[in-house]
């Protein structure tokens, strides 16, 4: 199979192959053999040799955010599909309307504005809480407040959206 | 003579790392260990791993770990001889302490009398006044008003640091370098401590530059004998919070060590103090020390402590909580070997060391020699957000300082933590930083760390050999009829459970 | 003088704990540890945490572990500086020592003539006796035959002990206790040692009754220095191997300690050895030491030692393979607390102490204070039916034996194995047995252990909690929609794929 | 639901059925009510609260030999279906012809018979080795080999049958 990674903010082409052993695949990183014996521990755990370099690979994030330990080295990783390539989605720039997004997991502490409201840049929106640290999270511009989604006492996911200025 | 009265039943009045240490420790010496539990450790290690378990109330603290009452109708309901209150929670607290005697149960700690005239600041002052003890010139007592500050600023010379009496881990804490920053140094310092603690009493002392923390171990029984078990070297700090603690420290020598432990020992014999405690001091450029304050529990950083003495510390705090006598003295206690402990914690330093709860997917831990870890995860266990970000203590032991440096980065090497962030990369970064390796640290070493520039990240060769190995995870899951990675955030998961009312664990 | 040349880079010659043992302490000193590995240990734990990784050949070990050539070839397209042995395989193989210093390699070990020396039992025996060592009476050469065993064994007295000179392991040793059981013992004990060993020279002492097995751990540099680092008391033993070792031992006190140290020190001296090696004794009854044989490798035991002396074995073999000097002498070796260690296997005490290969399903370890664990698995690897049984080492340290004994059966209760069986329960027996905690024990303590009738079986109240959990195991999974366990023993399902000819790991 | 749990030659019956908190079930053993708070940490391994008596169980072994450990004590169970109770297969008896099964996992080393050959009570059949350690198994009784399914160098699993013996 064909796939389209993007490392450091480099895309690479992989071509992978299972080979005659199992365990050995048959990879082209960007056209380059290279001689690669993989074998899964237990899911998401690798022992990988390249060349008689031994790494422990060890899965980590989620499929929208997917990163792997390579030894000590956390390594953020994007599998991209190469036929949805252009369709892939901007972040939401300064001409929309701006999302305020949890910069943590927690729980929603207090919300400091109502829906209509106006408000300034760097003006609290949303104080959020976890594991005894307070957050507030500020309005990335000015502008009137379009939705406001967190609730107190509310658990929020980091990235979640909590409210949106426009 | 105190009489001795055998603990058969301990309720460990705790959670995490904490719990599960002191649970060992009652396994070790056949005492039952009974865990207590809010709504979101139902299924911690320490619930686990107690014989007996009891539920106190919802998630937040203080619906169920700070809830004293609850507690101690616990202890009652299971019988227990007596509680262990960890560190943290109401192991500072005399109202709760009191309660515990009152209701028959002993409390493992110092009796409330000494807990309060120790733990206030101001109170320590002029305890350590009256034993004699070198502190930092400034105030004993709290600050009636912004002309009292003033006028001891005026007295001692700038620049000056602004304390909550009540105060812990940095709150209601200003450094004041001249006078025209003082009044909304105090205004800030005093309304800050008030909310913290609910008590908005500031004192005031000079300003030690570039000090190094620097703690004294003691132990005193029940009979008036009180020994000094060396000292902690804690200057690694992050917002006045240890990151790394070790012993021995590379600038006391012996006869600091023994001037400092004389000095910890007095204090504790005035104050009437028994079972385990901390004498914390600030030690300047000169090697001078200050009384800073004192810790009247068990500390986080234990461990480095038992490593080098060779004994165990939670093991004395029940035999002298029995009432028995100290089964050493002062001359048995031999420091061998060098001890470094990382506070592992779930939070990123690559975005503001925010917090990071959520499911641990993967958990490989080190081990080996001179290796300990107390650790309070497990693979799979959701860590709350309702608590402190703890998650265990790493600790490495060797023969000398450099050893132990190189070990803990093997050790921190074979460590990974999967599904949430956490500080182990930021340790490697401190353990082959130049200066943490030479010991030149002092309170503000990590803050200068942080400010420089971050290591080059990851080479060429390794991005290649992880889009391999992401191909190989693409290609082996992708024919399982699996995706990579968990279709979803485990962690956005069991908050939506969360949210919906019901538990994390099914 | 011996030149010091820096070793970059250490190619392990061993799998298994030990292989992880000498990686960490490879990377504690910056040196690059290279593994090698058969076909049945492509997914080993060394193997994972090593640098580079070098295939052998086939799984049985005469086609990769004990092949020194292609060893040999490994270590030349790696370049590696050294090699060390770990116990076990080309451990004591003095040919393999000879090849490593002609191919430029340095071999971490004594040199080749010292291990011929004191390899050979009867040759040890006679260098023991120049160096003024007591042994027990009989034979220092092989016994020509039938009638010099006779006239040896008349003139020493009967009980008397037949054993291999190239022996090991208990295989080609006869106790006789009569004249008459002579003649089959003397034939039975040849072509047993002529089947183990390849030769068939056997000597016969005195049997010393009820003996305990005591050594001394010696450490020798290449500049004549040479010193003893306390005894191990290794008389917990199954079929002459041991199971159980702790330091110190009960029965040795300072001046016994004193007089077998400085035996051995004799001994090693008058061979030319260096690096780190074992003398072994048989103590009787009235503390009276005989010479038994010389382990000229690294023990697997060496972990108690380093507890009580606190300092690193491999980190000490390594720079004495350097050339460099050791770091400190006879008199900074002091010994503090007490260390424990249990030799984990993977057999079935319940089932004959069958071997139990296969994969490990679940493995939960166990941690904390004073608790060393030396592994070689991990939670889904298959143990290789082709190499010994060995899955882990665990330790336990404390300030006395009987907290050293508590902290292990602690451990050993927090330690859970699944998908083999393993001897854990075995160890939780022993720990429990008035006897050994009494330090009763002989070389023949456990066989009368294991005479004894069984502790009862589970209760009445954990048989419901049983039945219970089985019933939520049920519940939960055939509403997920999987049955409660594999499907198929995973075990089962590994040996079809690998009879097929595929690898056990996909 | 109801299971029929076998458990140190005992039966019994076991009602459970999930209560309103999750995790917390309604059970009844032989009829009794027991208060039970049983979470999955993950698969196989369970927190347990029976009247605040805490268990750590893992599960073990297969499906052809289930058992558990409730904290440090391995209690092998087997679950009955109601239904086939009656159909349950007794262990070969000395009329039919015996089986001679593997002790343990391992690799057959030797095969010490023939197919057809007479053998003696006792006699050795086939030896095999695993873990450095081998082990010769002898046949149950007097009488013919059947059938040799045992081929040197073969891997056998544990109970796996090596030989009939009639």
């Amino acid at each position: 199979m064909k796939l389209q990674i993007e490392i450091s903010g480099r895309s690479r082409q992989v071509q992978i192959d299972p080979g005659e052993i199992p365990g050995v695949w048959n990879v082209r990183v960007d056209g380059e053999p290279v001689e690669a014996d993989a074998r899964l521990l237990r899911p998401g755990v690798l022992s990988l040799l390249i060349d008689r370099r031994s790494h422990r690979v060890v899965l980590d994030g989620d499929s929208s955010d997917p990163a792997l330990y390579l030894g000590r080295e956390r390594i953020a990783y994007r599998m991209e599909d190469p036929r949805s390539l252009r369709s892939r989605r901007r972040p939401t720039g300064a001409e929309g309307p701006a999302v305020l997004k949890a910069s943590m997991p927690g729980r929603v502490v207090r919300v400091l504005v109502e829906k209509g409201q106006q408000v300034a840049a760097h003006q609290g929106i949303v104080v959020i809480e976890a594991m005894k640290m307070q957050n507030e999270l500020k309005s990335p511009r000015e502008g009137r407040v379009a939705d406001v989604r967190a609730v107190p006492g509310a658990t929020v996911a980091s990235g979640e959206i909590l409210a949106t200025i426009e | 003579m105190v009489a001795t009265s055998v603990i058969r039943r301990i309720l460990i009045a705790n959670r995490g790392e904490i719990a599960l240490r002191v649970l060992r420790a009652c396994r070790e010496l056949d005492i039952v260990p009974i865990a207590v539990y809010s709504d979101a450790d139902r299924a911690a290690p320490h619930v686990l791993e107690a014989d007996e378990a009891y539920r106190l109330g919802p998630a937040p603290a203080t619906e169920s770990y700070l809830r004293g009452d609850v507690i101690l109708e616990a202890a009652r309901r299971a019988r227990a001889d007596a509680i262990h209150p960890g560190y943290g929670f109401l192991s500072e607290n005399a109202e709760f302490a009191e309660a515990c005697e009152r209701a028959g149960v002993k409390f493992i700690g110092p009796p409330a009398a000494a807990m309060r005239m120790l733990g206030s600041k101001t109170r320590a002052r002029q305890a350590a006044d009256r034993a004699g003890m070198p502190r930092t010139p400034g105030s004993v007592q709290g600050l009636a008003s912004l002309d009292e500050a003033r006028s001891v600023a005026a007295s001692i010379g700038y620049p000056v640091m602004l304390k909550a009496a009540a105060g812990g881990g940095g709150k209601g804490m200003r450094a004041v370098f001249s006078e025209e920053d003082l009044s909304s140094a105090f205004d800030s310092a005093r309304s800050e401590a008030e909310r913290a603690f609910g008590s908005g009493e500031v004192y005031l002392e000079k300003l030690i530059e570039r000090p190094r923390h620097i703690e004294i171990q003691i132990l005193a029984d029940e009979h008036g004998h009180c020994i000094s078990l060396g000292e902690r070297e804690c200057s690694v700090q992050r917002r006045h919070q240890k990151v790394i603690e070790e012993s021995p420290s590379a600038v006391v020598d012996d006869d600091l060590r023994r001037r400092m432990g004389e000095a910890a020992v007095r204090l504790a014999l005035a104050a009437g103090y028994t079972n385990a405690g901390t004498v914390e001091f600030l030690v300047d450029q000169n090697r001078n020390f200050y009384f800073l304050e004192v810790n009247t529990r068990l500390q986080v950083e234990h461990p480095v402590t038992e490593l080098v003495t060779g004994l165990d510390l939670v093991h004395l705090q029940i035999r002298i909580a029995e009432g028995q006598p100290l089964p050493f003295a002062q001359s048995d206690v031999v420091l061998r070997g060098h001890a470094i402990e990382c506070r592992v914690y779930a939070e990123d330093p690559d975005n503001g060391f925010m917090p990071s709860p959520g499911r641990i997917t993967r958990l490989l831990q080190p081990g080996g020699p001179g290796i300990r870890e107390d650790c309070g995860i497990y693979e799979g266990w959701v860590v709350p957000m309702d608590y402190d970000p703890m998650l265990s203590k790493l600790v490495a032991y060797a023969p000398t300082r450099d050893l132990a440096i190189a070990r803990l980065r093997r050790a921190l090497d074979e460590y990974v933590i999967g599904g949430i962030r956490s500080n182990l990369g930021f340790f490697r970064r401190i353990l082959r930083d130049p200066d943490f390796c030479a010991a030149r640290i002092d309170t503000g070493y990590l803050d200068r760390l942080l400010r420089e520039a971050l290591p080059p990240p990851s080479s060429n060769a390794s991005d290649a050999a992880a889009a391999v190995a992401a191909a190989v995870f693409e290609a082996t899951q992708s024919a399982a009829g699996t995706p990579a990675a968990q279709p979803v955030s485990a962690w956005k998961a069991a908050a939506r459970r969360e949210a919906s009312g019901a538990t994390p664990h099914p």
